[in-house]
């Protein structure tokens, strides 16, 4: 059983090979081939994810005489070495494997992006159904973002977790501009490509911090090092705020949050699981994985829980004037993964991670709802446009509620009780500003999600043309929806809290990996009763949400409808989205276009002007020169020949 | 038999080629002279391989009479397609590529 | 004897050369350029280099020059008149080629050559030609043969009618 | 070379000429003989018993025809080609040993013109420069079915060079040497016949020599249906038949080399001591079998060219160059893997 542990590397290779026989192949296997390659890449790879975790839990002492192995008891840590990959300067210099590394955190990790990648690839043979091109182009893409995103979490060297890294931000590039023929769709994926690469490059500059200081770019001797005094933990600071600026970019915190939204260009199911499971979750899997660095720098922390905080109300009340149904959930992903960031940051690191796999689990639910409501709607996203869907799409009805319910933070639901861990981390952690921001940002949430599920599934159709052919989902994509409903009202289990009797699972099984977290301080608020006060404030705070929604949108209160118009301009501003785009275009591209306007012009007047003033001189010299060349071959061999004899004269002695 | 007088018919039959080259207008005659220039080099490679006990310039010698098949092969089928193009192999007509 | 040999070889060498060149009619002048080469292939067997007289006949006589006939008769030269070439070209050629006969006969024979060496056994014979070949000068030897091939190539597509 | 050693090889030369070109001479009976007899009809044989003295009767009538030389042909160059042709073939005789060796009164004769160390070489040399008499007999002529002959008739021998040339190397190989002389000693005994371990080489020189030598099945440049005579379409008398002596030489030489080559030449098929000889008689019983062996395939060419149709000219360079230069390829390999692992 154990010794599954050798064949580690099986698991990332499975998509990769499915992405190498659909993509390469597809036209010959066909739709239906390209489908079971795809589903049972994935299928294979969780089946291994889940022998290989129960390998983990496993006794591990037995493991030390298998090569390649190394095991860390303490950190409950298996690091395999599959191949040599850089080997520079002797043994001395530089060394890096390709060595994938299993531990709680990665364990954890990989039984998400398997697991749900897994429904969402099912998911995707009903939605993709109807699609004439590229359908195999798809999956070729899905199975190699897949197959990235396990190299990322299971790298145990950074330019390992780079390759991933990059690998899945350049699935996620292709995947957002599937429809290439559309411009705004291309445009997209090049905006976000592009603002990701912003943030890889403070990911480079961390690594290679980090690597200056300790020697080495395994994580391991990185992750030791940094306890010790040393030249590791000067360098903690620059490093840890380096790679958060990678963080930032690949999970859109501010101020890279712009491309996140309109990565919605993709396809559904493509959002679901890259823009909003797993992929954009990389940057807390990151600082998480990091969190020794980040613990030896305090001032580091802060910067995480501040930007976390500020996101998640930031990107919250642009998600309440949104009507895109897409744009409302990738605000909300934003908000969320603000929250993760906010729990990362006040050092609730196994909260931040419950949150990061009940939010996998509820936002694909919304995402795949949505995408089953566009599927419904042939393409319709307007929620200005709907409404009314409750009966025609019962399955979908229910498990939008239940994730829904599951964000929104009401109990009992999976959303509630993460969220909750992250904002009594912050509670006790000291942070109370911190915690009253996070607070707020609950309740925008509440409404926001409230206000998405009212527009569409209850009161009367907007439009009547649009709404009376829709029809449930096949199911193919139901049973996904269903999965991932149940999974949505049960996932908190693996997390309920010692304060409820609850197990607290996940934070045991986290432990030998977060053995660095900060205790909590000790301005904190540490009693139990303040704990339940705590939980039961925040469902207050959601229950308004709530019914704050039930009046603007179901009820039709007569103040709801006057309370946007009260709120100007700040309803305004949340619609335009604080303008952040047009911010950027004029301050940064705006500058910069100036400068290369500049550079054009001294390209064409300096430098044309010198390599003109080089073809014109030449030219005028062959004008004249050409009068030698007459045409005539045996001219030409005279010359050849009065050369040679001037050689030979010249030579002779 | 001397290695001079050999290098002297050599040099002769040189001339020989470098003046047909230069004063013949047949493109086969020129190639002809062409091969004389170049049997003219393999004399002097094979009076020099003789006088320095080498074989060496035996086999430079093969080689030369190898590049000239090939140089004769494909100067001829060039000469063919100029006379297709132009019905002449006077090599005076093809001066088309001056300015 | 052998001088004898020698300076009849010679000189059907030179007259067979000037003749090649100088004759009007191509397919004579092949002729005579046939002779210069059997001529210098007799040379080749007294400088004891059996193996290279005997490529000289069976390559340069039986092959290329067959092949300069075959052009010849097949775009029938016989009766191409040939203009004269310009006066300048030619004074210019004769005293060029004049020049250079000298330069080069200067530099041929200026020099003072070294000792004759004695001649190893077995000296030009097919196999210590064979044995050099295959060892000292195989790059060169295979190159040539890549050599052949793409002239072969090149000579086909230059020669095929119509499409291209 | 001493007095002696020229006079020796100029007797030699003497002798093997006067043979060869008696022989030539018989051979153009046998033909009309063996052709009368295959098609079930007499032949000559009005001159001398059984036509005996016809090739006599045919050599006269050849002198004493008159010569034609067509008024539009280069003369110099049609006056020369059959006298170029010839020479070629009779040269390509010196190098083939018809003996071992004879001792006259204590002086050892070597039974060869020329034993020379590139005597396959030379072979090839003079087959290519018999090309030349063709080439020329055909285009002096000024006639377009000379002409074509002419063109036809190189072409072929150009291409089969290649066939004869490989299938050639697969013997040098055997027997380490380009001199004939050793390739016959190296197959000393029965078993050792180059035939036996290179049955395909043998094919393969055998059909090249029937296109080397312009024979039917492969007669395209003087096959009459269609170019009436081919390149000597314009000639008569003497230079006719010159060409003609030329294509019955260059037989004999063909099958003189297949003897030698693949047959062990002058080599008795069994152990020279059970026939009980030495000395002179010995060599002079390996004369004896040479001229057996060479009769023998000089048979076979009649027989071919009484009993086989004409090829076409497309169906001889697919032949030729598809079909007998792949085979030329295997047999090298063959010989090769041969060599290599000791088996010959």
């Amino acid at each position: 059983m154990i010794t599954v542990l050798r064949f580690l590397w099986l698991i990332p290779l499975a998509p990769f090979a499915g992405a190498a026989i659909a993509g390469f192949s597809g036209r010959w296997i066909g739709r239906r081939g390209v489908g079971i390659i795809a589903c049972g890449s994935v299928a294979l790879s969780f089946v291994l994810s889940v022998v290989g975790v129960a390998a983990l839990s496993g006794d591990l002492a037995s493991l030390d005489a298998l090569p390649g192995l190394a095991i860390n008891l303490e950190a409950r840590r298996v690091t395999l070495e599959v191949a040599e990959w850089i080997s520079v300067g002797g043994p001395d210099g530089l060394v890096v494997s390709w060595s994938l590394m299993l531990d709680p955190l990665s364990a954890v990790l990989i039984l998400v992006i398997t697991g749900v990648g897994f429904l969402i690839h099912l998911y995707s043979v009903g939605y993709m159904a109807e699609e004439d091109r590229g359908y195999a182009r798809y999956f070729a893409f899905l199975n190699l973002f897949t197959g990235m995103m396990l190299l990322l979490v299971l790298g145990a060297s950074l330019p390992v977790l780079f390759v991933g890294w990059e690998g899945v931000g350049l699935c996620s590039y292709l995947l957002i501009g599937f429809y290439y023929t559309e411009t705004w769709c291309a445009d997209a994926g090049r905006k976000a490509f592009i603002v990701n690469r912003i943030g890889d490059a403070g990911f480079l500059l961390g690594a290679l911090t980090l690597w200056l200081a300790s020697g080495s770019l395994d994580l391991e001797p990185i992750l030791d090092g940094v306890a010790a005094s040393g030249p590791l933990r000067e360098v903690a600071l620059a490093g840890s705020l380096l790679l958060f600026t990678g963080a930032v970019g690949k999970s859109a915190q501010i101020p890279l949050s712009v491309w996140l939204p309109d990565a919605m260009a993709g396809p559904t199911p493509v959002s679901a699981l890259i823009h909003a499971a797993t992929m954009v979750t990389a940057g807390v899997y990151l600082v998480v994985r990091m969190g020794a660095v980040f613990v030896a720098a305090p001032l580091a922390l802060a910067v995480v829980a501040g930007i976390g905080a500020a996101t998640a109300l930031y990107a919250a009340t642009i998600a309440c004037a949104q009507t895109d149904i897409k744009k409302v959930l990738a605000y909300s992903t934003i908000s969320q993964l603000g929250y993760m960031f906010l729990g990362v940051g006040v050092g609730a690191f196994a909260a931040a991670i419950f949150h990061l796999i009940t939010h996998a689990f509820f936002k694909a639910v919304l995402f795949l709802g949505a995408g089953s409501v566009i599927h419904a709607l042939h393409g319709e996203q307007d929620m200005g446009r709907m409404g009314g869907l409750r009966d025609r799409m019962l399955i979908t009805w229910v498990c939008m509620l239940a994730g829904g319910l599951a964000l929104a933070g009401i109990v009992p639901f999976a959303g509630f009780w993460s969220k909750d861990a992250i904002l009594w981390g912050a509670l006790s952690g000291g942070h109370t500003f911190l915690w009253i921001l996070g607070l707020a940002g609950a309740g925008l949430t509440a409404f926001y999600v409230f206000r998405l599920l009212f527009m569409i599934f209850h009161g009367k159709p907007r439009d009547e043309d649009l709404v009376r052919n829709a029809h449930e989902s096949p199911y193919i994509m139901s049973g996904p929806l269903l999965v991932l409903g149940v999974l949505s009202l049960i996932g908190g289990i693996v997390g309920l809290p010692a304060i409820i009797y609850g197990g607290d699972w996940l934070g045991r099984w986290l432990d030998p990996v977060l053995a660095h977290a900060p205790a909590a301080a000790h301005e904190g608020v540490h009693s139990a009763g303040a704990e339940i006060g705590a939980m039961v404030l925040s469902l207050v705070i959601a229950g308004a949400g709530f019914m704050v929604a039930l009046m603007a949108y179901v009820l039709r209160h007569v103040w709801a409808e006057r309370l946007p118009r009260k709120l100007e301009p700040l309803s305004g501003w949340a619609r335009a989205k604080y303008y952040v785009d047009e911010f950027y275009q004029r301050a940064i591209l705006g500058p910069y276009l100036q400068l290369c306007h500049i550079f054009r012009q001294f390209d064409e007047r300096a430098v044309d002007g010198l390599v003109n003033a080089v073809w014109r001189t030449a030219d005028g010299v062959g004008h004249f020169a050409r009068y030698l060349q007459t045409g005539f071959v045996r001219n030409y061999a005279l010359f050849l020949l009065i050369g040679a004899a001037l050689i030979l004269y010249l030579v002779l002695p | 038999m001397s290695l001079v007088w050999m290098l002297t018919l050599s040099t002769a039959l040189f001339t020989v080629g470098v003046l047909g080259v230069l004063l013949r207008r047949n493109a086969i005659v020129i190639l002809m002279a062409v091969e004389i220039m170049l049997n003219a080099a393999n004399l002097a490679l094979i009076a020099f391989s003789r006088h320095l006990g080498s074989a060496d310039g035996q086999i430079l010698a093969f080689f030369v009479m190898t590049v000239a098949a090939a140089e004769a092969a494909v100067g001829l089928a060039i000469v063919l397609a100029i006379f297709r193009l132009r019905k002449s192999v006077n090599v005076d007509s093809l001066n088309r590529m001056k300015w | 004897m052998e001088t004898l040999v020698g300076i009849v070889a010679a000189a059907t060498a030179l007259i067979g050369a000037i003749a090649a060149v100088t004759h009007r009619n191509a397919v004579v002048g092949v002729l005579f350029l046939v002779l210069n080469l059997v001529s210098l292939a007799v040379f080749y067997v007294l400088l004891s280099a059996p193996f290279i007289a005997a490529l000289q006949v069976i390559l340069y006589a039986g092959a290329i020059m067959v092949l300069f006939l075959f052009i010849i008769m097949l775009l029938d030269l016989r009766r191409e008149e040939e203009r004269e070439s310009g006066l300048l070209q030619k004074v210019l050629s004769v005293i060029g080629g004049g020049v250079f006969f000298l330069l080069l006969w200067g530099a041929a024979t200026g020099g003072a050559a070294p000792a004759a060496a004695e001649l190893p056994e077995h000296f030009g014979s097919v196999e210590s030609i064979a044995v050099a070949l295959f060892t000292t000068y195989l790059i060169p030897f295979e190159t040539i043969s890549v050599l052949l091939l793409v002239a072969m190539v090149g000579a086909v597509l230059l020669t095929r009618k119509g499409g291209r | 070379m001493t007095f002696a050693a020229v006079l020796e090889t100029l007797i030699k030369i003497g002798v093997v000429f006067f043979v060869a070109l008696t022989a030539v001479a018989y051979l153009t009976l046998a033909e009309r003989k063996i052709s009368g007899w295959i098609q079930d009809r007499i032949g000559p044989n009005r001159v001398g018993p059984w036509g005996l003295l016809q090739p006599l009767a045919d050599g006269i009538k050849f002198m004493m025809k008159e010569e034609v030389v067509p008024s539009y042909a280069h003369r110099p160059i049609y006056m020369a080609a059959p006298a170029l042709l010839l020479i070629s073939a009779l040269s390509a005789l010196a190098i083939i040993p018809f003996g071992d060796r004879l001792s006259l009164g204590g002086y050892e004769v070597r039974l060869a013109i020329a034993d020379v160390n590139i005597g396959i070489l030379f072979f090839l040399a003079m087959s290519s420069v018999g090309v030349y008499g063709i080439v020329l007999a055909g285009w002096s002529s000024n006639n377009k079915y000379a002409m074509l002959g002419g063109l036809r008739a190189s072409a072929q021998m150009i291409s089969y060079e290649l066939g004869l040339g490989l299938s050639l190397i697969g013997v040098l190989m055997v027997s380490g040497s380009l001199r004939l002389s050793q390739i016959v000693e190296q197959q000393g005994s029965f078993s050792s016949w180059n035939v036996w371990s290179q049955p395909l080489g043998f094919l393969i020189f055998m059909v090249s020599a029937f296109a080397e030598t312009n024979r039917l099945p492969f007669d395209l440049a003087e096959a009459e249906t269609e170019l009436v005579a081919g390149y000597h379409t314009e000639y008569s008398a003497i230079k006719f038949s010159m060409f003609y002596m030329a294509e019955y030489v260059n037989m004999i030489t063909a099958s003189a080399l297949m003897a030698t080559l693949f047959f062990g030449g002058w080599q008795l098929p069994f152990p020279a001591e059970a026939a009980g000889v030495e000395g002179n008689h010995l060599a002079l019983l390996q004369i004896l079998c040479f001229l057996i062996k060479t009769g023998f395939f000089l048979f076979v060419f009649i027989w071919v060219r009484w009993t086989l149709p004409r090829f076409r000219y497309d169906q001889l360079m697919h032949l030729g160059w598809k079909v007998l230069l792949p085979l030329a390829l295997l047999n090298l390999i063959w010989v090769g893997i041969g060599v290599a692992w000791g088996w010959f």
